[in-house]
């Protein structure tokens, strides 16, 4: 069993960071993306609110799987006016495919999540900065935006392991990530034991990841009193929910 | 009373369920394909199995007069499924490779084995070496020796492994990538006989190296079923000794594939 | 060919075999629902529960499961569970025919699995937000442990967790295209079969992604309904 | 004093917390017919007193008697009491009917369901019967018209009448009462006072712990000083309202403002 570890280990090594290219370049172009959509999301304007609730739901309402199809098969069908269009380069790369696909997923799911927090800005914290003559501009700047991050800043995090996670499936179009390379090593094997160590891997990413958020978290809200909050036991476990779908 | 209709069913049950088909001579042959890999195994508008494999398939069962059922089966996990006996015998097109040979017997061949490389019609590649494929994008099913050719030989190259045949040839339709390396036959059917094949032709010199086509085309079986295999080999014999092979041969190739001649 | 005679119904078009992939799509989300919740319920009693092992046994379940890719989980399940079925089988009768998981119950075991894990931090958290005064009352009139959860706590926490399991039910939906990896022929799988014969990728995909967001739609208004009935009577701002 | 006449006895009672002792040995009795308010500075253990009373905390050691069910207490800390003496806590709980400072009314339940429950579930009685029962209680705390609302629609002082109605529809032996105005508005504690000034006039059995001095003094017949865990003085409210004997009590009262 360690033999094999050491045989597929720079395989498994380079597929890991794939893996964690692919998540935090789509999570991080969908984080520039979200929050001007989500602002436009809340906007009173049917015609600016529609469209984006569209995309919303459509993206979490599909598999992410069938819309890496979508995405990467269906260009191809287009081959020719996509060429036309000066777009076949981008559409030809399977990573830009994977990009494009991770990051439009992850941006709607984002768009949900800072549309709540925005939500949960207590009316009255905006109302003492209006009453004190702030700017729009600043209001958003100095008051709700920071506040809403910090509301969001679990869910984002929980955001970005679905992300981590659901890229496994990047290997259907090629791309050899952690989940690519295992499913290769266990076709040249057929020895069950590359799951386990690939289930090692990921679990030892997550698991990094979320002490590494907490840790931020805790930096960026110094101020809030968290008595009795940190030191439940279960929380660290508790920043993974998939509860970032709630609406 | 209804206890002992319970008892009766639930040791009917019992009889069904986990020693399914103890009885040797009544047994079904089960019979792993993969059902994307045309004109050898596909899946019809029907949702059917069909294809030359399974053709050929079913007239070896009704040689041995056995019943047969097919079992669909991706092509990554076909090997370990065989292992876990989800089906007794493959018959996908597979070559008959030392590699393979570790986990699984075969049966004698039933096809000549080689590998292609394949090409658009617009393409102006036409140096296949390695020097000559360098920088060049190159696809292939994944788990398949064609991966494994292409590994070892050219690893200036980009090489893409897909899951299925199916989704190499959209990608060389498409052009995302510019050759691939495919079964000879099926290569040869696709784009002769397809009108989606249309796009592409064959290049190059056949690729013959025993190394990775292996001893041509067999049916992989579990290695403690020497009975079964001899059982298929006989009946193989037979028909290809009564026109039977010839037959469905032709129904799908204009070539006999049994020699490649 | 144009693009509905592709999705007819008939020998010609795969709208047929759409379908029946349809059926398997939702019988597998269907069977998984009720064992998963199930199984998440003991998972959310074992969390807090006053057994430190059964807490840490649930602490454990749902880290793995919730760090690792559903993919994996279905991987590991469809070969790994398979195999060891099959181990012990011919290990207590060397004459035992072989076992096969089929891939629908790894399926159901695999996202099982996974809903139960999510599942059970939904419950854990309802249960903890419940109003303990609520259940002192039943206890002050002299009902058993098990009446009050029964009357008091159970149809609370369901209503506090309802708006986290509905979104654990249609992920679970989406998850089942997951099972298309390993040879299940759900929606997913009969759409990538009609694409292999008919090379028109994009036409059968984005059928597929409408019928899935169709399904997720329907779910979601089905859901909300449930949640204004559950919440009757509690005032919410 | 004839024994058939004592409701509710309690003797000894002990209750720690990681270590602190918060009742040091209490003891209570009441007969039937009164109404005993226990007063006291907040921590002086009323609370917990009241709650040990019905074992909703249960005590280190004591006894608690009510009418042919004895519970004898010698646990060690924090010990779960064993399965048989789980159904005796069970059963006395049910013969004492408990009303809280925040109502905790189901939420998930109209008021009826609510009153109905406990009957129903816990005694098994009929439904019907208990049905008209519960309407009869509610129209006497004057809350029948609102018999199918859900507790989220109610006012305070609305909801711990339907809370008294639910305790009563057990038909308790003893009510008890945990400072049950202490979270209504100023406007709405009357109507509650009222109700259970009615409960006083007819007889009721009761235990009560309050900060309406004024109203205790005029409802009970007895009243108990708790001060640090232990009872002070008790005795009739005009001996403790106008002749306080112990130095804390004088204080407590000073400060209450009555």
């Amino acid at each position: 069993m360690l033999e094999l570890l050491i045989t597929y280990a720079p395989k498994f090594f380079d597929g890991a960071l794939m893996t964690l290219k692919l998540t935090f370049i789509s999570v991080s172009i969908a984080a520039l993306l979200s929050l001007p959509l989500a602002i436009l999301r809340r906007s009173k304007n049917s015609a600016l609110q529609l469209p984006i609730r569209l995309f919303v739901s459509f993206f979490r309402g599909t598999p992410l799987l069938a819309q890496l199809f979508l995405v990467y098969y269906g260009s191809g069908q287009f081959r020719l006016e996509l060429t036309d269009l000066g777009l076949w380069w981008f559409f030809r790369d399977p990573l830009y495919c994977a990009l494009f696909t991770f990051t439009l997923n992850s941006t709607a799911y984002q768009i949900e999540i800072l549309r709540g927090a925005l939500q949960a800005v207590s009316s009255g914290e905006i109302e003492a900065a209006v009453a004190i003559g702030m700017t729009r501009r600043l209001i958003y700047q100095k008051i709700i935006l920071p506040h809403a991050y910090r509301i969001a800043f679990p869910a984002l995090g929980n955001e970005v392991i679905l992300m981590l996670k659901g890229g496994a499936i990047a290997s259907v179009i090629t791309l050899m990530d952690l989940m690519g390379r295992t499913r290769q090593a266990f076709s040249q094997t057929f020895d069950i034991s590359v799951y386990f160590w690939a289930a090692l891997f990921y679990l030892l990413i997550t698991s990094a990841f979320v002490v590494a958020w907490r840790l931020l978290e805790r930096r960026l809200t110094r101020h809030i009193d968290y008595h009795g909050v940190n030191n439940l036991p279960s929380t660290s476990s508790a920043t993974m929910t998939g509860l970032n779908n709630a609406s | 009373m209804n206890k002992h209709i319970s008892a009766l069913a639930l040791s009917l049950l019992l009889s069904v369920i986990p020693f399914s088909g103890v009885n040797a001579a009544e047994k079904t042959i089960r019979i792993g394909t993969e059902g994307a890999y045309p004109p050898f195994n596909f899946f019809n508008a029907d949702g059917k199995l069909a294809g030359f494999d399974v053709e050929l398939a079913q007239a070896l069962c009704d040689k041995m007069q056995t019943k047969c059922t097919f079992v669909a089966q991706d092509w990554d996990g076909i090997i370990p499924a065989l292992l876990a006996g989800k089906y007794d015998v493959i018959v996908a097109s597979m070559f008959i490779t030392e590699k393979r040979k570790l986990k699984v017997d075969f049966s004698d061949p039933y096809q000549k084995s080689a590998m292609t490389f394949v090409i658009g019609k617009d393409s102006t590649l036409t140096d296949f070496s390695p020097e000559g494929m360098d920088g060049k994008i190159i696809g292939a099913q994944g788990s398949t020796t064609q991966g494994d050719f292409l590994n070892a030989l050219y690893p200036n190259s980009d090489i893409r492994l897909y899951p299925t045949q199916d989704a190499v040839n959209l990608d060389l339709i498409s052009g995302r990538i510019d050759a691939q390396v495919g079964d000879m036959i099926p290569m040869l059917d696709w784009t002769k006989k397809s009108t989606d094949g249309n796009c592409c032709t064959l290049a190059g010199e056949p690729i013959t190296d025993p190394k990775y086509v292996g001893d041509g085309v067999g049916m992989a079986l579990r290695q403690e079923d020497d009975e079964l295999r001899l059982k298929l080999n006989e009946a193989l014999a037979a028909v290809i000794a009564d026109g039977t092979y010839k037959k469905i041969n032709d129904k799908f190739f204009s070539v006999n594939i049994l020699t490649l001649q | 060919m144009q693009w509905y005679e592709y999705l007819s119904y008939g020998s010609t078009g795969w709208g047929d075999e759409l379908l029946s992939g349809l059926v398997i799509t939702l019988s597998l989300a269907a069977v998984t629902l009720p064992l998963g919740l199930a199984l998440g319920l003991a998972v959310a009693a074992a969390s807090v529960s006053s057994s430190k092992a059964a807490r840490w046994g649930a602490l454990g379940f749902t880290t793995v499961i919730r760090g690792l890719p559903e993919l994996l989980s279905l991987f590991l399940i469809y070969h790994g569970v398979g195999m060891l079925i099959n181990n012990t089988l011919k290990w207590l009768n060397p004459e035992a025919d072989f076992f096969e998981l089929s891939p629908f119950v790894a399926g159901v075991i695999a996202l099982g699995l996974v809903f139960a894990g999510y599942a059970a931090e939904v419950l854990r958290g309802a249960w903890q937000a419940l109003d303990r005064g609520q259940s002192e009352a039943g206890l002050s009139i002299g009902m058993s442990k098990l009446q009050v959860f029964f009357h008091i706590e159970r149809p609370q926490i369901l209503r506090l967790a309802l708006p986290g399991l509905g979104n654990l039910w249609i992920n679970l939906i989406k998850d089942t295209a997951l099972v298309s990896v390993i040879a299940l022929s759900d929606l997913m799988r009969m759409a990538n079969i009609a694409v292999g014969s008919t090379k028109k990728p994009f036409l059968f995909f984005l059928t597929v992604c409408l019928m899935y967001w169709v399904i997720c739609i329907g779910c979601e208004f089905c859901i909300a309904k449930m949640e204004r009935r559950a919440n009757r009577g509690i005032r919410t701002l | 004093m004839p024994a058939d006449s004592i409701a509710l006895q309690v003797t000894d009672l002990h209750k720690s917390y990681a270590g602190i002792e918060v009742l040091k040995g209490v003891s209570l009795n009441a007969n039937q017919h009164d109404v005993i308010s226990i007063i006291g500075a907040s921590g002086s253990g009323k609370s917990t007193l009241l709650r040990c009373l019905n074992l909703l905390e249960v005590p280190d050691s004591g006894h608690i008697q009510i009418q042919g069910e004895t519970l004898n207490l010698y646990a060690p800390h924090g010990a779960t009491p064993s399965h048989k003496s789980q159904r005796k806590i069970e059963s006395i709980r049910s013969r004492l009917g408990m009303v809280f400072q925040q109502f905790n009314l189901w939420s998930h339940m109209t008021v009826l369901e609510n009153v109905m429950l406990g009957p129903c579930s816990v005694l098994k009685r009929n439904r019907d019967e208990v049905a008209v029962y519960a309407k009869s209680l509610l129209e006497r705390v004057g809350m029948l018209d609102k018999c199918h609302s859900y507790p989220d629609n109610l006012s305070g002082g609305q909801k711990q009448r339907v809370a008294i109605a639910r305790a009563l529809c057990m038909n308790p032996q003893v009510l008890l009462f945990d400072e049950p105005t202490s979270a209504l508005d100023p406007e709405l504690v009357n109507e509650v006072l009222q109700v259970i000034r009615e409960l006083a006039d007819e007889g009721r059995t009761m235990i009560l712990v309050t900060h309406e001095m004024r109203f205790a003094r005029e409802v009970s017949s007895q009243v108990l000083f708790l001060h640090q865990g232990e009872i002070v003085e008790q005795g009739p409210p005009q001996q403790l309202f106008n002749d306080p004997q112990s130095k804390h009590l004088q204080r407590f009262l000073a400060s209450v403002n009555l």
